[in-house]
């Protein structure tokens, strides 16, 4: 049988999603600013590839310095530590969504795979993952964050910060897609495909997962929310990986560890602080924008 | 639809309970145990950290002796099966964070402050979100409608410590109409006066959570949900019968949406048990959250276990009444 | 800096009755109390002993020792112990007429009580020491007890006095309540208190403790002091920023010590604070412990001398001295040696060993050691170390060097600190450094039990000019390889015995002979050799107080009667010496008493 | 009958949907519709599927919101204190006349009802607000009505997911038949149902009308159905009314060329015979063919069809047709 | 005949199949979807109706026959074999000889897909092709079997064609496994009158040319009895009637069969009368499913007492004409 490569085919599914972004950016405004924001955020955290190597280090410039345009290293301000707040931010961004991404991809995958299988399946494996899965409904949040979090310290990266925040965070998005697959194993097109007599994971994989793509897509934008959120809130507790820059350490070290806040030294909290809400916005307006289109019935991407 | 049908759904419901909350109550202890606190260790560096005259060699043997004390001898095996027990019994031991109090009644002894704390401003919360959010999808074109969006989107995402730091920097320093921290309040007896001043002292904390989690949270998702209600049929359909709004907006659009939102309310009930540790942090007060924090970062196991298990149940009968209530409240359940 | 805030615009839990003027505002620094409402700190577990205001105002012990000049304040007992020559039977006498607050005389009973029950009751405290040196404790009189100790000991007295901050087992506890009471499960709430104060009331959420002025105290009575504040309110009012906060508008009138950005909150904002000093530099700097990097000498290559030698030659101590400077120009004091080097300990410790120092590549211009990457490289390669070809230290194996240190996290933030600083000193050496900061609860069993290669803490305390209780654990009978911590007890090398024999003299010999210094001398030159941590200094502690609504706080160096530390049993003489200032309202018109000079009232030898 | 007074008269109408994502393109679905209602008739509006019948009944209701505009044309409602525009008079004022004066069964109105509300609510909401009524008084009527559309009273018990689709419909129908409106809209009222329970919802439709002295419009594309019940009838094709007439006559003797393809098509019962379907596709409204639209797929065209549009011409004694073939005898009247 | 024989002489044999739906997980009722149904069709090309009301279990039994709901018990046989035993190979052979048309186009295609690689899956699975140029070959062939262009086919989603275009593509996709049996649930029952029979149009045609069988469900009668040679009568999940359909909607015994015919709407001005005549609708569905006695009693204007009291029994008129009616006793 002579066969596509497979990356063709791979290319092939990713299409219709391809095709649907540049539709939504086209018309949808919402869309289009969350979009540009999101780039611009990405570019601002790519700037960090930039960042002179003695930065790294501590009082490098004359501390608590405000903003000043001077030069690029002051341009935000410095640090307590004299570091320059521009790097920092940079940095910061880029880790926080390096940290917020992976754990979309780890979770909300998770979370499609079992929830998939459980609904499509269905007998003794849906009940078998939708127990397991209750389980870790059942725990709460943030206490198991914080005892993993402890848990792994000494070894915390930030591909370790993504797995962490996703132990969290896939049971409900399976959960959704269970119920989602479901109704859709109804669905006659589904019939269509098993007639045609390919094998069962192409069914889904055809059939089924083109529908939840658009649900998949709010829900990994959520999810990165969730986890800026996460790390923010773990490292107000001292638990995230201190060490390195991400929108929560830079909150950490400037409120909780050099309090900067009531001291004037505003310039320093406040770019994680803007920045973190400048994430959650753009990602916000992404995620209602794909919601609208796909429950406006015109959607696009049909 | 037979009783019989319902108590057999019932049943199996409440056997399903017990075996969800049992494997969570183990996955907790397996990773409470891999733990690499240690409560002795804990007592024994705040003695050599704080330049405490002791014996060197009288160090060492205290130490043998608090692993003792504090319970921490026995085989996995068999902790674990001491667990358990805890776990029906909800005793599990003296506490270490304050020994040798029993962890319960430090849980006991808390328990009131948070669920006052956190069961009002959920409700709170729950009730404004949704009517902000209800309004605003309702009022979709208005001006003010997206500036409440706006206000919401940009307050969510702002972590809980700032905005409690702002709080009490405008509310308790420059204008100051509530104390600094959340349990100042010199009691004699229990008289309106003291009343008044908790709830003073609880506004703060309170606000600060009801403001991020009504605006935010609650409010972005009623409206989430009211848009989507009201592209329904059948809300156009009452809207095209020449029935006034005010009847769409109570009977048409409340009523559905209130369905997934008592779901989600009852959810976040269940969840007030594991606290709410930055809040309770920042504003002093004392709250479960704290309390768990510091016994997971000092390896007290028993009130980790106490507190924790407390939210698995809290979680799990959450779930568990709403389940079976649900078809009590929402018609079509039980029938799909 | 802040907006102007309303001045005292407090909102504290006080009795109606009670103005700002009538109390005594003290930071409660543990945070929330998981169970307030116990008292009974022979039990091991209740922590946060200082930060309930127990042992500063209720609490007594036979002994306080001031820090200020390490003279021994007879406060229970009448006068300094008498030692038998062979120093195995110690004699306490107790001042006639002390009662506890409810009324009923504290008498020897008490301290026979007290040092039984520890000896007798195994888990509390100080069992293991009581029971290791106590052979039998009587009652000769009501007001004279004999301890027979098990083998000579100069020192016995230390373990019921406060040294500095005080043990559980310091304080004297009442013979009339205990002994009904099973002493594991007790509470002794509400405490009965030999302190000027007694407990008025405590929030059930264990963020404050609230004492009330004994009118009726033994003190008063006896020698006319009397305490100015009606009130003593021990507060926690959240994170720090919350403290600086209150503290800026005179609502907290003593802090434990505050991160140097808070510290310029404070200070921008109150005009009325003082530190150690009344003036800037305001920071205290002689907290008990000198900070620093310590190895874990039971690791390679940690326990090659030569790299310990070499990593403390590549430190540019200037970096880190400065970046310790505060706003306000406080700078802390090095201490090349784990030695607090206080006015007294530079005088017996660091001058007289200068020359010798130097020797050890000790420069006298920074008080540390020199800088000196060449020497470092060249130590290193003496042992087989080498740099790769990507410019990187290695082992002699051919491996890559890699630092791991462990810092703190959550708690002790200048250790933290100085972790990263210190990485950053190392890395300018081609080394390569990683700082994992961790929270107590783990940071302490990885440390005591020896499982880190480098870690930020503070193995070397010491207040006293007499270094025998601070140092005795470096010898190697007190080793427990199953606590090894740093190792350094357990630790061989060329000297070790006559390290060992060094102790071994300094622990038969008494505080006061002078041959104790020159021990401690020997000892600490070994140590210099061996550099088995690298010391910095004690970090600067702003350990502020609020001039404000009470006055007549001791200050460095005019009014230098005790250190400003509320959180040590010794607040005690402070708060007898408060002055009311007048600038807030105040209900209640007591003046303080006279200051607590006691007699030695040690009965005539017949 | 026809020939009576009419109680809904299409001038011009000419609407259709916005598309697009900022609404910039317009889709024309209904082209020029003139058409009159009568007193107390049943007509019945026929096409395939996607022609605009949907659309004209939105219009007819006054129901035009985004992206349904009108373009132009009036809709006319003789209501009981005069005639109304409703294609201008304000939302007030439609809202007056809804459900009162012009009752709307939608397609599909299976889904119609409100999910969460028993099925007596949804009576007594109409009753109170619309009739004044209470309680009881409104409870016992909803009780009659639902009785006479075949239902038994439990079933005002019951909330709308426990009924199955033909129960609902019925449900719909008696809520809007209730207020005894003088115009009833129906739009595929009995599509998805299967034909004997499609009888049975029809009857009670026609009869209950009927007794009220009211109108009613079907649309529907089952000529079958038409044939059953309607009064008169109108084809429509494209967005245009092709042909107008009595249904006994237009089933006789379908003059259109689209309208006998239609009927021709129908299988019967005791008649195996081969039977050819259209050829060809449905028009595209985006760009509709010229002239005649139907031209693409008639077997009968000519040269005219391709490049004039036939005018809508009166045959006499109500019967219009669009039309080349019939040209010369007809008079226009579009 | 030997059994062997006999049972390979039928295409599809169905034996006491029965299927229960159990609704609701509270108030939890069942309901047989499927009640005993027993069914068998002959190797001979033929097209078999299956009519009757909404809910009576039509889609239900076609899910049966297409290896896509397992019965409760029972058995489904295609040519002897046991179809929910078939596993691998023996199930991609029953793949390609049993295929399905469903009622509605559009929702027969996934909208996210082009139309097209439907058909090239069912030709690379089960087309016997050798590579994608041979399963072109294939496409292109159907395609043109059914009146359609392939160049306007390839490329498309399902949202570009009309309903009776999108009907025919689903049409072609099943003879591209050149199958012996296509169930065709309501195949045109969404389409415009006009459509309809150029639809049922091929059926005709590939039964005669191809000797393809045919299941035509449907619940329009008139269809049925255009293009079908037997027809089965189904309600609420019991077959009441079945036999050729010319007898069977010619002389109808059953009262329901009788009532389906008398409420057709055709295009027959004669039959309006009758028509309005009123017609006894059921009451709540759910009740009748699991009412005892014959289920139809409720709205039969003939039932009788013995109605009420047992499920009737199925008797066997002339002209192999079943029925399943107490009158018939
Ligand atoms: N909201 C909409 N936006 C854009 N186009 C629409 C919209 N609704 C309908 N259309 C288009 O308008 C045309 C007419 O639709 P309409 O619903 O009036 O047809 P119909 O005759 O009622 O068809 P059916 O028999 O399928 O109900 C169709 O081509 C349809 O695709
Ligand atoms: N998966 C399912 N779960 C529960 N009930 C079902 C399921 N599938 C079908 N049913 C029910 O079984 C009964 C028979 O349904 P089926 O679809 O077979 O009827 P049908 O004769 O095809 O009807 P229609 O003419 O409406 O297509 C109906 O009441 C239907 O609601
Ligand atoms: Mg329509
Ligand atoms: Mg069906």
């Amino acid at each position: 049988m002579r066969k596509q490569p497979l990356l063709t085919r791979i290319g092939e599914l990713f299409k219709p999603l391809v095709r649907y972004t540049l539709l939504l950016y086209k018309f949808n405004l919402k869309f289009r600013v969350g979009l540009l924001t999101l780039t611009a955020l990405i570019l601002f955290g790519a700037i960090s590839v930039a960042t002179p190597p003695h930065h790294w280090k501590w009082f490098v410039l004359p501390k608590d310095q405000p903003p000043s345009l001077s030069s690029i290293d002051v341009i935000m301000g410095t640090t307590t530590n004299g570091r320059s707040v521009f790097w920092a931010s940079t940095n910061a961004v880029l880790n926080s969504l390096v940290i917020a991404i992976l754990t979309a991809l780890i979770a909300s995958h998770v979370g499609l795979f079992i929830g998939l299988v459980a609904g499509y399946r269905g007998g003794l494996i849906d009940r078998t993952l939708m127990f397991i899965t209750d389980s870790f409904v059942v725990i709460p949040q943030l206490p198991l964050l914080i005892l993993l979090a402890m848990l792994l310290r000494d070894i915390l990266t930030i591909p370790f910060m993504a797995l962490l925040i996703s132990v969290s965070s896939w049971p409900w998005p399976a959960r959704q897609v269970r119920a989602m697959v479901i109704s859709l194993r109804e669905r006659e097109f589904v019939s269509t495909a098993i007639l045609t007599g390919i094998p069962e994971w192409q069914v889904i994989l055809k059939e089924i997962m083109p529908h939840l793509l658009g649900w998949h897509l709010i829900n990994a934008t959520n999810t990165v929310l969730y986890a800026i959120g996460a790390e923010v809130g773990l490292s107000v507790l001292g638990l995230s990986i201190l060490s390195i820059d991400t929108l929560g350490t830079m909150i950490y070290w400037s409120m909780i560890g050099y309090p900067s806040l009531f001291r004037g030294v505003w310039w320093w909290p406040l770019p994680p602080i803007i920045l973190t809400i400048v994430v959650f916005v753009s990602l916000y307006l992404v995620s209602t924008a794909i919601a609208e289109s796909i429950e406006s019935k015109r959607g696009v991407i049909s | 639809m037979s009783g019989e049908g319902l108590l057999r759904f019932a049943l199996i419901r409440v056997v399903y309970f017990f075996a969800t909350i049992f494997t969570a109550f183990s996955l907790t202890y397996l990773l409470l145990r891999l733990m690499p606190v240690n409560a002795v260790e804990n007592v024994i560096t705040q003695i050599t950290a704080q330049g405490m005259i002791y014996d060197p060699e009288a160090l060492n043997i205290l130490r043998r002796q608090l692993y003792e004390i504090f319970g921490l001898v026995g085989s996995p095996w068999e902790q674990y099966l001491r667990y358990l027990r805890g776990v029906f019994t909800l005793d599990f031991g003296p506490s270490i964070l304050a020994f040798p109090t029993p962890a319960k009644s430090l849980v006991v002894r808390y328990l009131p402050w948070t669920i006052g704390l956190l069961f009002f401003t959920t409700i709170i919360s729950w009730v404004i979100g949704n009517l902000l959010g209800m309004l605003s999808a309702l009022k979709e074109e208005s001006i003010l409608s997206k500036i409440l969006q706006g206000v919401a989107v940009t307050l969510y995402p702002i972590p809980y410590y700032v905005m409690a730091l702002v709080l009490i920097f405008l509310l308790a320093y420059l204008i100051p109409i509530f104390p600094l921290s959340g349990s100042s309040i010199y009691m004699e007896r229990l008289d309106l006066g003291t009343v008044l001043s908790i709830l003073r002292a609880a506004t703060l904390p309170a606000l600060s959570i009801v403001i991020v989690s009504a605006l935010g949270w609650w409010f972005l998702s009623s409206r989430t949900l009211t848009l989507r209600v009201k592209a329904e049929d059948y809300v156009e359909q009452a809207y095209l019968r020449g029935l006034p709004e005010g009847l769409i907006v109570k009977k048409y659009i409340m009523r559905n949406i209130l369905l997934p939102q008592v779901t989600a309310l009852g959810l976040a009930l269940g969840t007030i048990f594991s606290g709410a540790v930055i809040t309770e942090a920042i504003f002093a007060y004392p709250g479960l959250g704290l309390l768990l924090f510091r016994a997971i970062s000092t390896g007290d196991y028993s009130t980790a276990l106490s507190i924790v298990s407390l939210s698995i149940y809290g979680v799990a009968l959450g779930t568990l009444i709403l389940d079976l209530i649900y078809p009590l409240i929402d018609p079509r359940v039980g029938h799909r | 800096t802040l907006p102007k805030a309303p001045q005292v615009a407090w909102q504290l839990p006080l009795p109606p009755d009670a103005r700002r003027g009538d109390v005594l505002v003290i930071e409660n620094h543990h945070g929330t109390h998981a169970d307030p409402q116990n008292f009974n700190r022979l039990v091991p577990g209740r922590p946060g002993w200082g930060a309930t205001g127990y042992s500063q105002v209720c609490a007594g012990a036979l002994w306080y020792i001031n820090t200020t000049n390490s003279e021994l304040i007879s406060w229970l007992a009448a006068g300094p112990p008498e030692y038998s020559p062979d120093y195995r039977e110690v004699t306490i006498y107790l001042r006639k007429g002390i009662t506890w607050s409810d009324g009923v005389p504290f008498t020897a009973d008490d301290v026979v009580f007290h040092i039984n029950l520890i000896r007798n009751t195994q888990g509390l405290f100080g069992n293991a020491i009581f029971k290791k040196w106590v052979a039998d404790v009587s009652k000769v009189d009501d007001y004279t007890v004999k301890v027979k100790l098990t083998e000579p000991n100069p020192r016995f007295h230390l373990f019921l006095t406060v040294v500095i901050y005080g043990s559980p087992y310091n304080g004297i506890v009442p013979k009339h309540i205990w002994e009904k009471e099973d002493p594991l499960k007790f509470k002794f709430y509400p405490p009965v208190c030999l302190g000027p104060y007694v407990l008025k009331q405590v929030d059930p959420g264990g963020n404050w403790f609230l004492w009330e002025r004994n009118e009726n105290w033994w003190g008063t009575r006896l020698y006319g002091m009397k305490p100015a504040p009606k009130y003593v309110l021990f507060i926690h009012h959240g994170p720090e920023d919350k403290k600086a906060l209150a503290m800026s508008r005179h609502e907290l009138d003593a802090i434990r010590t505050f991160l140097p950005e808070n510290f310029q909150v404070v200070w921008q904002n109150n005009k009325y604070i003082g530190g150690w000093r009344k003036e800037p530099p305001f920071a205290w700097l002689f907290d008990a412990c000198v900070k620093g990097i310590a190895f874990n000498l039971q690791r390679y290559p940690y326990n090659i001398t030569e790299v310990r030698l070499a990593l403390r030659h590549v430190i540019n101590f200037k970096a880190i001295y400065e970046a310790f400077e505060g706003p306000d120009g406080s700078l802390p004091s090095v201490a090349a040696l784990p030695v607090v080097p206080t006015p007294l300990a530079v005088k017996l410790y660091y001058e007289p060993l200068e020359s010798e120092l130097v020797k050890l590549g000790y420069d006298p211009s920074i008080k540390w050691w020199k800088y000196d990457p060449e020497k470092a490289a060249r130590l290193l390669e003496s042992v087989g170390f080498k740099k790769g070809p990507d410019g990187k230290w290695r082992l002699p194996n051919g491996e890559k060097w890699v630092i791991n240190i462990i810092a703190p996290s959550g708690f002790e933030m200048e250790s933290q600190r100085i972790a990263f600083l210190v990485a950053d000193q190392w890395k300018a050496f081609d080394i390569e450094v990683n700082v994992n900061p961790v929270e107590t609860g783990v940071f302490s069993p990885s440390w005591s039990r020896g499982t880190f290669d480098v870690g930020a803490f503070w193995p070397g305390c010491s207040l006293l000019a007499d270094l025998t209780p601070h140092i005795q654990w470096w010898h190697s009978k007190y080793f427990d390889p199953s606590a090894p911590s740093i190792g350094w007890a357990g630790y061989s090398f060329p000297k070790r015995d006559l390290l060992n024999s060094i102790i071994d003299e300094m622990e038969r010999t008494p505080s006061g002979d002078p041959k104790i210094y020159e021990l401690g001398r020997e000892a600490l030159l070994i140590w210099a050799e061996q550099a088995p941590w690298i010391g910095f200094f004690p970090t600067p502690f702003y350990t502020l107080n609020d001039n404000y609504v009470w006055t007549n706080w001791p200050h460095y160096p005019d009014n230098y009667y005790m250190d400003p530390v509320y959180w040590w049993a010794q607040m005690q003489f402070i708060i007898l010496q408060l002055k009311p200032t007048g600038n807030v309202e105040r209900l209640d018109k007591t003046m303080p008493g006279k200051p607590p000079v006691l007699p030695i009232e040690i009965p005539k030898k017949p | 009958m026809a020939g009576g007074e009419w109680i809904m008269r299409l001038e011009g109408i000419r609407g259709g949907y916005l598309t697009g994502s900022f609404w910039e393109d317009f889709l024309e679905t209904v082209s020029g519709v003139n058409l009159d209602i009568f007193e107390n008739e049943i007509l019945g509006i026929a096409g395939e599927s996607g022609c605009g019948k949907t659309t004209l009944l939105r219009i007819m209701y006054g129901h035009v919101v985004k992206p349904l505009v009108l373009r132009s044309g009036r809709v006319l409602l003789r209501g009981e204190n005069g005639v109304y525009d409703l294609a201008s008079v304000d939302l007030e004022e439609r809202r007056k006349l809804w459900w009162r004066v012009v009752g709307y069964i939608p397609q599909n109105s299976m889904n119609m009802l409100n999910p969460v509300e028993r099925v007596r609510d949804h009576f007594l909401e109409i009753l109170k607000h619309h009739a004044g009524m209470g309680e009881r008084e409104a409870t016992s009527v909803a009780t009659r009505y639902v009785e006479e559309v075949g239902l038994s009273r439990d079933v005002l018990n019951a909330y709308p997911h426990q009924l199955s689709g033909g129960m609902r419909q019925r449900v719909v129908i008696a809520l809007s038949l209730m207020l005894k409106p003088k115009l009833v809209l129906a739009d595929e009222p009995t599509t998805g149902l299967d034909v004997v329970v499609q009888r049975g919802v029809l009857q009670t439709l026609t009869e209950k009308v009927r007794s009220y002295g009211s109108s009613l419009v079907i649309v529907s594309h089952d000529i079958g159905m038409h044939t059953m019940v309607t009064d008169r009838i109108a084809i429509m094709y494209a967005g245009k009314v092709v042909e107008v007439g009595k249904t006994v006559e237009v089933i006789r003797e379908p003059l259109h060329p689209y309208t006998r393809a239609l009927i021709e098509s129908l299988p019967k019962i005791g008649d195996k015979r081969l039977r050819k379907g259209l050829p060809g596709m449905p028009p595209d409204f985006k760009n509709p063919p010229s002239g005649c639209r139907f031209h693409p797929r008639c077997p009968l065209a000519m040269d005219i069809c391709k490049d004039k549009e036939p005018p809508l011409v009166s045959l006499g004694s109500g019967r219009l047709v669009a039309c080349w073939l019939y040209g010369e005898g007809g008079v226009g009247v579009g | 005949m030997e059994k062997g024989v006999l049972e390979l002489a039928e295409l599809l044999r169905l034996e006491n199949v029965e299927k229960t739906f159990k609704y609701g997980i509270v108030f939890g009722f069942k309901f047989k979807a499927l009640d005993r149904v027993s069914l068998q069709l002959g190797q001979k090309p033929t097209i078999y109706a299956l009519a009757g009301e909404s809910g009576s279990g039509k889609t239900t039994l076609a899910r049966v026959i297409l290896r896509m709901l397992k019965p409760d018990s029972g058995r489904v046989l295609y040519k002897g074999r046991e179809v929910y035993s078939l596993r691998g190979n023996e199930l991609k052979w029953f793949r390609s000889e049993v295929q399905a048309v469903f009622q509605n186009p559009y929702a027969s295609f996934n909208p996210l897909r082009r139309v097209y690689s439907y058909l090239l899956d069912t030709a690379m699975q089960l087309g016997g092709v050798r590579d994608e140029r041979e399963a072109e070959e294939l496409i292109e062939k159907t395609l043109l079997s059914v009146g359609l262009n392939p160049e306007d086919v390839k490329g498309k989603y399902p949202s570009q064609f009309s309903g009776g275009q999108l009907q025919r593509v689903a049409i072609a996709r099943t003879l591209i496994s050149r199958p012996k049996l296509i169930v065709a649930d309501e195949p045109v029952s969404m389409l415009d009158a006009s459509l309809r029979a150029s639809i049922l149009e091929i059926f005709k045609r590939l039964k005669e040319n191809m000797g393809i069988s045919f299941l035509y469900i449907t619940h329009d009668l008139s269809t049925a009895y255009y293009i079908s040679d037997e027809i089965t009568i189904m309600l609420r999940g019991w077959i009441i009637e079945k036999g050729p359909v010319e007898k069977v909607l010619g002389e109808p015994l059953h009262p329901y069969t009788t009532a389906l015919l008398e409420s057709l709407a055709e295009p027959d001005l004669e039959k309006r009368a009758k028509w309005l005549n009123r017609v006894e609708l059921g009451g709540i569905e759910e009740k009748e499913f699991v009412a005892g006695g014959c289920r139809y009693r409720h709205r039969c204007p003939l039932a009788f007492e013995k109605c009420s009291q047992e499920p009737p029994m199925v008797f066997v008129k002339d002209r192999g004409v079943y029925v399943k009616c107490w009158l018939y006793a």
